[in-house]
């Protein structure tokens, strides 16, 4: 579902990617680790086309980045650590202009199907500015899942929200991985990223240093795994 | 970093001389003029740097057309020093004019369109630095800077003809004294000094541009070794 | 060029700013506040008694409409970029160009309700009549190419470290055309000048407007893009 | 009121300001090139000619302050916001007139830097000598009430959610009394006038800047306490 | 080391705090733990002096908020998710300028000290501004211990920081905890909070919910013991 080959990435004369190769299957959940500065992100946002490869080869959901980006972005979805919503609008309002934007057929029943999925019928008509955090953050992935995206990218998805968003966002992403969706998820805690992901990769001075699938490692060791990773 | 290559060493040494040529050329050599007497040697200079200024920024837009097009980080590092020098050599255009206007038009500056095209289009110029000292990411530095150098290449000539017909209802007494200038009389000498100054400054331009773009690639490369090293 | 789904993305976006818009009402009593502001201080400071005042009329109406302008522009382009949502847009499976055109006609649309309010209370302060038509298409045109360069500069801006202040550092000396046409223009139609004395600032407000547009439509992308 | 610990705090704050601008120069090469740029703005569109310049001096200076000074108290208060730094200040155990001393000051010393650089400027382009004590002087007591007042609304502007257009909106209508009163007086320094004719101004200036002052000072606490 | 009796805190209409008691002795490190919202970021604001509490008595360090707040002030550190630096200084002088402010004596000596403490040290010279999350998140502990406060603040230290300035953290807040000084620290990550702290508090509804010593519950589950807290 997502091909990498050679992937390059360079600020300027800062190389922050170096020639780094990822192949993740359909179906696959993707923890995506590393440290502060290793480039996560940034990775991210090459895959989600908002950021153009220096050199290297790119396919997500079948289509070349940068040339088909368009094709690549109707099939896509995005959860940032920012929300990507319009404080001023009702969670309603922003799910349909998005849904505009993506040209989602059948506009009012999908919103109402998201919004149900998410936890926040009964909260349509509230501005998001309003919202506390763990709700943003269900609206923000409501907004990603809207146009029944076959990948979904998720950057530090847990950041800051408490016990109950967390396990909320559990569940979404659990629901999200068995309808068969490819997700590939950056997190610095290891614990949660074992609960979830399915493979496990480890982004280490521009490249993938280390890959390993749950079973791998014999429900082991996470942590150890990514320090030798590191290290190594 | 490799060393100074002898063609630029010699032309370093060539541009000061060509220099202390077209200044003798100018205060010594050519005849001083009737009506304006010796305040007309600044003419050389001025129309020497405005000249060449016009044209690095002109030549500057081009880099930054090569720039969108390829990616290639060189044409940023060429198109900063373009405008860097055109900046600096349209200043002294300014200072100079301003200096030949205090005895000629009894003030130092006066809303005439030339003028203040020229105030204008060094602003704008400013204004490209302070966009790129702004931005950190160096490609993005270099797609804004490049897109900002053309709409400023754009823009100048529309200034330039939207302040002509400003003024047209407005005619500035002092208007008439540029005019009159215009008709001013070269001597054959006076011509050779001209024309001397104007390809002095080129080839000081091109010295400048050279030793600009060893500097701007040396930058680039200390930018990427601080960065390697944290 | 021009197809269907670029229109329905465009329009979305203005729909979408033009309710958000209408709901706080930040923005546009912000400008509307301090385009009177402005005017008060030039009647103030710079002492424009009804001898002189006529034609300075235009100049003060274009000098207040170019500082309100950046005071919407950088607000409308700040409120993108804050809570990301300039990357939502980026995300969406639309042309950029649609992205500009969508900014760059919401904030005209703001431009054009503010002045809809700053010259009636002008014309009424000043007892002028400013509803010509003539000025009207005027304050249209200088508006559009306002809008069009803005918006360009604008997203330029809201990258930089020092966004609060670069917006006008940018914008006002490649739009100095814009503003001395208009000034050119509105002065003579308030005058009553000939049509032949007007044409000249027209055309350069014209030429200026469809080469400006078609700059910033073509390096939209650059802007945007990573 | 006075205390070492209270003036040594807010050297501290002043030096620390000025030590960061120098390193990068942002605020004062914004405010200069705005500064010339509304110079030049008002020089078209308001048409300054030569024949009518002269009592338009002051007026057109003034402005270009007060527009150039927005820019710089903006970005003054943003810079300790952006980064929380302006907690970091409050939960540091110093007085609060320590804070408002220090940020008045700094911005003061801005504001008179970019001054004493626009106006020589102001004085080749128009070839007018503006260099009389008595102008600089009318010029300092305006910039201290401006500092002053300015700063505390900077403070309050910076904690609304529209605090890029919120501080001009603020600050103008309680500034204009110093405008108005700085204007008349340069006026009347540049056109010689008698001592006895530029006083009451001067007065409304020393006025309003100890009133503003003590206000801002007293004031300040309310402001940055939450 | 903090007493504070029946806290309101209001915001406008909307009440945060409501009456809430809490009591702090010398060298005690709780954990402060609540859903988003609950308020916990607002009472650490409170205890800073940095927000005016609406109602009630607080003292910190032995002196009364908001009467003596300089004194409070002067034995107090704070740490919130924002830097509370300068990125046009460099590290040296953001130290410098804080230690001027807190009249510390023998200013350089102790500089020094506290960059070799975060392992700053080699860095002194270099701009905020160029500094790594990590490598802020350390200066800002720094300047935050520089007076040799006698209570610290933390507010949510660990978000967004990797493995390897987690670990960092977790050092210096045990060594500031092994100093004796007095801590309190939010945070969502409980498997941490657990790690270093000695009493936890669940914030709830605007009141401590529960308290409980590290003992009280047998090495057990502090998930347990916080969700029940919150439901009950
Ligand atoms: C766009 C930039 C400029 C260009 C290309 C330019 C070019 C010229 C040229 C070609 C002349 C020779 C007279 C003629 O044949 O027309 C001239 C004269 C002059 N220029 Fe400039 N100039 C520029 C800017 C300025 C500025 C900024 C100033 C002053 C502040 C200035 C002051 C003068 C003066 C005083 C003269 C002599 C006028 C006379 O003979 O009466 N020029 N300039
Ligand atoms: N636009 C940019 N311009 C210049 N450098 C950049 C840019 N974006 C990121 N970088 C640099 O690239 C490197 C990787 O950053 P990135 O944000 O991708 O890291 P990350 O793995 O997501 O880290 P974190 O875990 O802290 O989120 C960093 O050193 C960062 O400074
Ligand atoms: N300045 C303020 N004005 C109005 N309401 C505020 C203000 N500060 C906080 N609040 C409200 O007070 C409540 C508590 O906020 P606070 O930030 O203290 O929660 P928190 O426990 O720190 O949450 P989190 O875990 O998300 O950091 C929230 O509902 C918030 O909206
Ligand atoms: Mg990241
Ligand atoms: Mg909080």
């Amino acid at each position: 579902m997502i091909e990498v080959y050679k992937l390059t990435k360079r600020f300027g004369t800062k190389t922050v990617l170096r020639g780094l190769d990822f192949d993740v299957r359909a179906g696959e959940f993707v923890a995506l680790l590393g440290p502060n500065g290793a480039g996560k992100t940034t990775f991210l946002r090459v895959l989600a086309s908002l950021s153009r490869p220096t050199f290297g080869e790119v396919t997500v959901a079948g289509h070349k980045l940068p040339a088909e980006s368009a094709q690549v972005r109707a099939r896509l979805g995005v959860v940032s650590h920012l929300p990507l919503l319009y404080a001023d609008l009702s969670a309603e309002e922003n799910l349909q202009f998005f849904a505009r934007l993506y040209a989602v057929s059948s506009l009012q029943s999908r919103i109402t199907e998201v919004l149900e999925l998410v936890g926040l019928d009964t909260r349509r008509k509230d501005l998001v500015r309003n919202f506390s955090r763990g709700m943003t953050q269900r609206l923000s992935i409501g907004r990603a899942i809207l146009h029944d995206p076959q990948v979904i990218l998720f950057d530090e998805p847990y950041t800051g929200l408490d016990q109950d968003a967390s396990e909320m966002l559990d569940d979404v992403l659990r629901t999200v991985a068995k309808q068969g969706r490819t997700v590939v998820m950056t997190s610095h805690d290891l614990a949660r990223a074992e609960d979830l992901a399915t493979r496990f990769d480890v982004l280490s001075r521009g490249v993938i240093a280390a890959s390993a699938t749950r079973d791998s490692f014999g429900g082991g060791n996470l942590l150890s795994f990514y320090k030798q990773a590191l290290a190594g | 970093m490799s060393p100074k290559p002898t063609l630029l060493k010699i032309l370093d040494y060539v541009s000061i001389l060509l220099l202390a040529v077209a200044t003798y050329l100018a205060l010594v050599f050519a005849p001083t003029e009737l009506i304006m007497g010796n305040a007309q040697r600044i003419f050389y200079f001025h129309i020497g740097t405005a000249w060449t200024a016009l044209l690095g920024f002109i030549f500057a837009a081009v880099l930054g057309i090569l720039y969108l097009v390829t990616k290639n980080i060189k044409w940023d590092i060429l198109e900063v020093a373009a405008v860097e020098i055109s900046v600096v050599f349209f200043l002294i255009t300014i200072i100079l004019g301003s200096i030949w206007a205090r005895p000629i038009w009894n003030t130092w500056w006066t809303w005439d369109p030339r003028l203040t095209t020229a105030a204008v289009t060094e602003l704008i110029y400013i204004a490209y630095f302070m966009l790129r000292s702004g931005i950190e990411d160096p490609e993005r530095r270099a797609r804004f800077g490049a897109v900002y150098t053309l709409l400023g290449g754009v823009s100048a000539p529309i200034t330039f003809m939207s302040i002509r017909l400003f003024r047209s209802i407005h005619p500035v007494v002092i208007g008439a004294a540029n005019a009159n200038q215009e008709k001013m009389n070269m001597t054959p000498d006076m011509l050779t000094a001209f024309l001397f100054a104007l390809f002095t400054f080129t080839v000081i331009f091109i010295d400048l541009f050279w030793n600009r773009y060893r500097l701007g690639q040396l930058e680039a490369k200390v930018e990427q070794l601080k960065l390697s090293n944290q | 060029m021009l197809t269907p789904s670029l229109l329905r993305a465009t329009l979305a976006i203005v729909r979408k700013d033009l309710s958000a818009e209408l709901r706080s009402r930040e923005l546009l009593s912000a400008m509307l506040v301090f385009s009177l502001l402005v005017i008060l201080i030039f009647n103030f400071t710079l002492d424009l008694d009804p001898v002189t005042r006529k034609d300075v009329t235009a100049g003060v109406l274009w000098s207040t409409f170019a500082f309100a302008g950046t005071l919407g522009l950088n607000r409308s382009m700040a409120v993108e970029k804050d809570r990301g949502s300039l990357d939502g847009l980026l995300l969406a499976p639309i042309d950029r160009s649609a992205i500009f055109f969508g900014k760059a006609i919401s904030n005209l649309a703001f431009m054009l309700i503010v002045e809809a309010i700053v010259l009636p209370v002008y014309a009424v302060l000043y007892n002028e009549n400013l509803f010509q038509p003539g000025l009207l298409l005027v304050i249209l045109l200088g508006s559009v190419g306002y809008a069009a360069v803005g918006t360009l500069l604008a997203s330029m801006a809201v990258h930089a470290r020092t966004r609060d202040v670069l917006l006008p550092i940018l914008l006002f000396p490649v739009i100095l055309p814009v503003l001395l046409a208009a000034v050119k223009a509105s002065n003579a139609f308030l005058a009553d000048a000939p049509l032949a004395e007007i044409m000249p600032s027209l055309n350069i407000l014209i030429g200026y407007d469809v080469i400006f547009i078609a700059l910033s439509y073509m390096f939209f992308d650059e802007i945007v893009d990573e």
